[in-house]
């Protein structure tokens, strides 16, 4: 799986404590701006409104970047399909087995297009015999369904991704 | 054999069973934090699950997110290395009870042996010396001081449940009795909300010796001979060796002996370590028993020639010992550095962060036992260990020089390490001529006394 | 000695170190803008006011940030103490030891300030009992004697600095 | 003791005898060429001498400048190494003239094994067996063809002051002896400066074997066993291991003893190496001595727990042997892959440049000698070998698949190296079952017959 693959040379412009310390740099600093780029790679972080660019930056967090100097073993997960558009995640607190429906025969709990707010429950996870909701935590728009009816899931796993507009 | 082993720890340890896995073409899934995400011995797992963020209370503690883990991985086996869970009897009673043996002893025999109290009775039954001091708890003050009165001062108060230097108290007289068992007792409830405590003779600037096990669920059980861990700081073990310097052969074998019987009385199997505490005249006195794989196993896999994980694996899977104890023979001096990523010049303040460099030293002799390499980021939130520099060489003397040797090339940079204060320990001369004791640190090096417990 | 000192780190473009090394630099410098480019890698730092950025001091950044080429324990020749003017070196071709005079009892070969043209002895440099001259190969003035009498001297060490204007 | 020894010698081989140095309380010089400024087994010196620049021939080779390196710096004594001026003997003896003692055998003895023919016929007095073949140099060709029908072909055609397959023939009929003479011949004038050539009866895929010898300078000559370094690409030496598999008993025990009959003939002392071709029905024949110590010396040390670099300098500084022949024992099976900064998947360039990454294996029964690390820049003037992998484990199997493990857990970056080609060695079941011979690579992985001298 994606945490066995070979580890990748290097942290990636996204790479959470590389963004903190540059952060913390500019800020030292009192840096205007700071732009690095690695072919299609890039950190580019600006002193005033532009850091808004912030959140764009830590959604790729979650799947960090390759690039040669990084805490070694960094994986390089596939980056979200976020087509710009800046979607929020529903992650597994649970490491266990993924079940879409409440019962074989009965709907999904949620599919692409279903609304979805704090409390909804999105689906279950089984871990020792125990079925556990998963509540949505964040109000929006189903995007995107990442995994299977019956898939085994770990912690921090994204199994849904979500559209707040 | 395994198909395939679930490693419930993280770090050197980790790597260590991946390797022993390895060697006996044995399937390997590893569990991890958030913290470890892309830690270097995760790519040569088959499989890495991660199951939770960086608090160990929440990732590698946490019974449930292991065995779902090793449900779902379809493991039939789960090495637990050493601290974590090693040595919890719920959590190893849990695995067998889902199919998924755990790779240690069996749990009834870890629960005797994990409380003092009921290990001190195994003790007694094998015939095994103690330290003098009360035969069982102690409910009042009053009994305290009579039988602090009978074995003489210093006496020491210990937590029944304790470890690691808490729920200690020393006392030299009557006054310090009575004061140290009332902090003893709270300390001990708010530690293991257990506040049940015994009385001992307390030893001064003994020496730390443990004897290295090896039991099949057939019965037999040899000894590995002894390891001196002798040089700690703090309780935390510094430098371990074998065999023993200064040690007479006599009262090594007496050791090695009793702590057989010890096991064999304990209905004990898997690899396992019997400590004693050895006093100026060579006097063996038995503290506990430690259930799991010990973090200074390679020593006497140098001196043996055995390999203790792969044994131990072995036998998880029903196989018979392989050795018998005519086969173990200890050859030349084994030692080992812990090395960890620590500031001895502030204290020994843990120093996380990303080593840049990372020049190992190796050759002749040499083993070094390390999940650290250049970039790697060594996280904040679990023990300090980042290496273990093991030497193998025919005398004492040679592999002291041969440490020395490998010090001097040992390069990190972005963390620092205990590799100076190994430096210091390896060109102090009451070191070089084995005399070395508990309080060898705080004494030499920080003309200290002996640090005593609750001090 | 020089060549026996520890191996300098490498670090890779998007290495932390890297970035405080420059930013270090930059708040020494007072300088305005850092902005490194390594094939497609690329590192810009820039300060909050806009600044003139010394193509110099830029250069100077970029030496330790190509680090990553660099053989490990590569040593920093140490600069002549050139005041700007650019000086020529007449090395050592030889293992041995120096000697600034042809005997004990006679001057020098040469001395700061003494012109030398391609041919001029300047010093004997003697290797298992036979005494090499050593030739100028080079015109101007002996602007330093960068070795003392009787000095061991190894190959492609620098036994003058000659002014060639 | 010496009080400091200089280093005629660059690389892992450097770093072996600074480590050796280290042990024995010996000082340490360095030489170096412009190429080497700043490699990291100098910052290990004590001091560090450039004597010339990159190519071998204008610092490595260049007898006077480390020569006046060695008096200006006050050493004692000079370790060659392998390789370089290792088996000059001239050097050697220009060394001992200026009152450095060369750390390696008499020079007389280096001169009359260095020489084929000459060694040869100390082989015969000996009574070490020959590859039947001339009794001296051949002359004519019509001498060639007599001496070619009566030992019957193939025969090969060989150079008296050849080596590394230069100025060899194989000829399988009278046609291909002709031509082969003369090619030969030419070959040799011109790589040797000496045309002579002698004939011996060519083996069909033998075995190379070598016996690890320690002589004193008091006449006392030991062996520590054989190696098989069978296992070779174009002459060059991939793996070796130690107890040679498939070796009866009594052919290893017969050729150990013919090894040290053969250097107490030559009035030989120091470590040194007795090369043997072993034939499909375990007859041995001797090829040659190598005079010096050798790459693959740690498989030896390994197995007989005896530091051959140590002892090397011992007795060159006068001291007895330690061991006596019942003191070596073999224990387990060691192996060596000698990892090279070549490209396998392009035909074995060399491949120059910066390592990137450098994460080395270690842990249980591995050892590494290196003088890489990450950030060190691969020369192109020199031998390719960047690091040794050895394992020693109880069983050869067991040691076959610790290599393994080794080899999975190796990551190189910023150079090829010889890692995959190993991998797929200890993956292949005639290496696995121990069915070697010097034509294993190319019949094996490249499906040609064995590769023939001058083909």
């Amino acid at each position: 799986m994606a945490d066995a693959k070979p580890p990748t040379k290097s942290p990636g412009p996204f790479d959470v404590t590389t963004v903190r310390e540059l952060v913390e740099l500019m800020d030292k600093f009192d840096l205007g701006e700071v732009d690095l780029n690695d072919g299609d790679q890039r950190i580019r972080l600006r002193r005033g409104r532009m850091m808004v660019a912030a959140p764009a930056v830590v959604q790729a967090v979650a799947a960090p970047a390759s690039l040669p100097a990084a805490p070694v073993g960094m994986t390089a997960a596939p980056p979200p399909a976020a087509p710009g558009k800046k979607l929020l995640e529903i992650k597994s607190e649970l490491v266990g087995t993924f079940y879409a429906k409440p019962a074989p025969d009965k709907d999904d709990y949620v599919k692409v297009g279903s609304r979805v707010s704090t409390d909804t429950v999105v689906c279950k996870v089984e871990a020792m015999k125990i079925f556990n909701d998963i509540t949505a935590k964040v109000t929006g728009t189903v995007a995107e369904v990442c995994v299977q009816n019956g898939q085994f899931v770990e912690f921090d796993q994204v199994l849904f991704r979500v559209d707040p507009s | 054999m395994f198909q395939r082993v679930l490693i419930a720890n993280r770090g050197e340890i980790a790597l260590r069973v991946i390797r022993a896995c390895r060697d006996l073409g044995v399937g390997v899934v590893c569990v991890y934090s958030t913290a470890d995400r892309g830690a270097p011995w995760l790519r040569l797992a088959d499989e890495a699950v991660c199951i939770g963020p960086g608090p160990a209370a929440d990732s590698y503690l946490k019974y449930t997110r292991i065995i779902a883990a090793a449900e779902k991985t379809n493991v039939d086996a789960l090495h637990p290395g050493y601290g974590f869970l090693s040595e919890n009897a719920e959590f190893a009673e849990m695995c067998r009870e889902c199919n998924i043996e755990f790779i240690g002893p069996p749990h009834d025999a870890m629960r005797k042996l994990g409380n003092k109290n009921e290990a001190k009775k195994l003790a007694r039954l094998a015939k095994v010396p103690l330290v003098p001091g009360s035969e069982g708890l102690l409910a009042t003050e009053d009994e305290a001081l009579k039988i602090a009165r009978q074995i003489g001062y210093p006496v020491l108060i210990k937590a029944a449940a304790g470890g690691g230097g808490r729920g200690m108290r020393v006392a030299r007289n009557d006054h310090g009795l009575v004061t140290g068992f009332q902090s003893a007792r709270q300390e001990a409830e708010a530690a293991f909300k257990d506040g049940s405590v015994f009385l001992e003779k307390y030893l001064e600037q003994p020496r730390h010796i443990e004897v290295q096990l090896l039991g099949d669920q057939h019965g037999n059980v040899i000894h590995l001979y002894e390891r001196d861990c002798s040089l700690q700081r703090r309780h935390q073990k510094l430098v371990e060796e074998s065999p023993a310097p200064n040690l007479p052969v006599r009262a090594r074998d007496e050791m090695c002996k009793a702590a057989v019987r010890l096991a064999k009385q304990a209905g004990y199997y898997s690899a396992g370590t019997c400590e004693f505490l050895v006093d100026k005249q060579n006097n063996y006195y038995f503290i506990e028993v430690n259930s799991r794989i010990q973090v200074e196993h390679p020593v006497t896999e140098l001196v043996t020639g055995v390999d203790l994980v792969r044994e131990q694996i072995r036998i998880a899977a029903g196989e018979k010992l392989r050795y018998k104890q005519g086969d173990i023979v200890q050859r030349g001096s084994a030692m080992e550095c812990r090395i960890n990523a620590e500031d001895p010049g502030n204290n020994f303040q843990p120093s996380a962060g990303t080593i840049t460099r990372w020049q190992p030293p190796g050759g002749p002799g040499v083993r070094l036992d390390t999940h650290a390499c250049a970039g790697y980021r060594v996280p904040p939130n679990y023990d300090s260990l980042v290496a273990k520099l093991l030497v193998h060489q025919p005398s004492r003397p040679e592999a002291i020089t041969a440490m020395r040797r490998a010090l001097a090339e040992f390069v990190v940079e972005g963390i620092k390490t205990t590799v100076p204060i190994h430096q210091k320990i390896f060109s102090t001369a009451a070191f070089v001529e084995g005399q070395v004791d508990t309080t060898f640190i705080e004494r030499v090096f920080y003309g200290q006394g002996a640090s005593e417990p609750g001090k």
